[in-house]
């Protein structure tokens, strides 16, 4: 029940979120995360954001994070959709719904995927800037922080 | 083999995919990697990055000692920065 | 920056989403949760829900968990809409959002909101089933203890 | 004073609100509940529910000690269950 897609068109949340209820009386809740590009970065203005990824691959690793999610939480339903190309100040990079009979696996699920998709899934961002100049994005170790706590509770 | 480069890897060596045959002797991720880098000053320079490299063999994540051969894709790239 | 609405109309969640991020560049993540409608309780059919509130006392309730949500975890905005009257399985009873510069504190937010929502806000609900019986939700001891772990961390 | 009732403890005492003068000597939550009691068979059974019942002076969630007057808004209704 994953729906994993990697588009350059904006997404329309509430179609997604509608398509992953449509019909069905089983679930409770649906959780979600949508990330946008933010106008500056460390303080610059920044003019617009470029996403690259691994044909192929990257839909893989997507659907790999998406099952995972799925077994561990009981899902009843997942969607992760992440835009690439040329995005603007203000615009969705990222969606990401988790579903379920109750809520606390349908937000755990959720917090689960974004943390994952962004440590794990390959993409990569360009930053141009206001003044002309442009950078590629570090990883962040915070980012690597994030995903890692679900490791040791798995353990655990 | 198929030789993928992805974000400031692509950049630095100057194409996003290339095509090459893997000289007798090499078979692991770090031998590929070592014999790649005596191609060109891009290339050169994408691989000086070192640990900031991540590779991929046919779409799998993969390490230094990853078996590799002619016939299988090969990528590299940066840390990953989605979501 | 708190949307606060007791309503028997749906939920527009795409629209209530794009209002919240409208003309900003600032946000980073939005994070949200959804509640439906489920076609069984107990596993007993249900025909219908019936949502009371208790108007002025609902809406200064739901204010106060929204400011002390915006505070705890700096959100920039945050909503919380939810419906009353009669719902059918499939429908949305209640929407969540919270949005903030980084995923986390969004993440947490909405969490946040949704479980304080469901042991703090004064909503009833009378459920109808297939079998012409109906019965009065009863409050569960496992909406308690999300809510109160929240008061813990906030101790601790 | 204005009381309210919700959900089944309206179903119970009939009505969802009622206008009462406080009689003479009392003065808190407990008082009030233990005199409304006594107007009917349906507010007695209400009330008998004990610890399910919950209440809000002026809309503010109050308990057996809370101190009430002519004026105020009192309202009883059952543990919460939105969301």
């Amino acid at each position: 029940m994953a729906c994993i897609r990697v588009q350059t068109r904006d997404i329309d949340v509430g179609a997604e979120l509608a398509a992953v209820s449509a019909g069905r009386t089983d679930i409770g809740g649906v959780a979600s995360f949508v990330g946008l590009v933010r106008g500056t970065a460390a303080g610059r203005p920044i003019l617009s954001m470029t996403l690259e990824h691994y044909p192929g691959m990257t839909e893989r690793a997507m659907t790999g994070i998406a099952d995972a999610a799925t077994r561990r939480f009981q899902l009843q339903a997942c969607t992760l959709i992440h835009r690439v190309g040329e995005l603007h100040p203000g615009e969705t990079i990222v969606l990401v719904l988790a579903a379920a009979p109750h809520r606390q696996a349908a937000l755990d699920g959720c917090a689960f995927l974004i943390d994952w998709l962004k440590t794990s899934a390959p993409f990569w961002k360009k930053e141009a800037f206001l003044d002309g100049t442009s950078a590629w994005v570090d990883a962040r170790e915070t980012d690597d922080l994030a995903a890692s706590k679900w490791s040791s509770i798995e353990i655990a | 083999m198929k030789i993928l480069y992805f974000a400031w890897l692509r950049e630095r060596v100057g194409t996003g995919e290339e095509d090459v045959t893997l000289p007798d002797g090499i078979s692991t991720l770090a031998g590929l990697i070592a014999w790649l880098r005596t191609r060109s000053p891009g290339h050169e320079a994408a691989f000086a990055a070192g640990k900031l490299v991540r590779a991929a063999v046919n779409q799998d994540f993969a390490t230094p000692d990853a078996h590799v051969a002619n016939g299988d894709e090969v990528a590299f790239f940066p840390p990953v920065t989605g979501g």
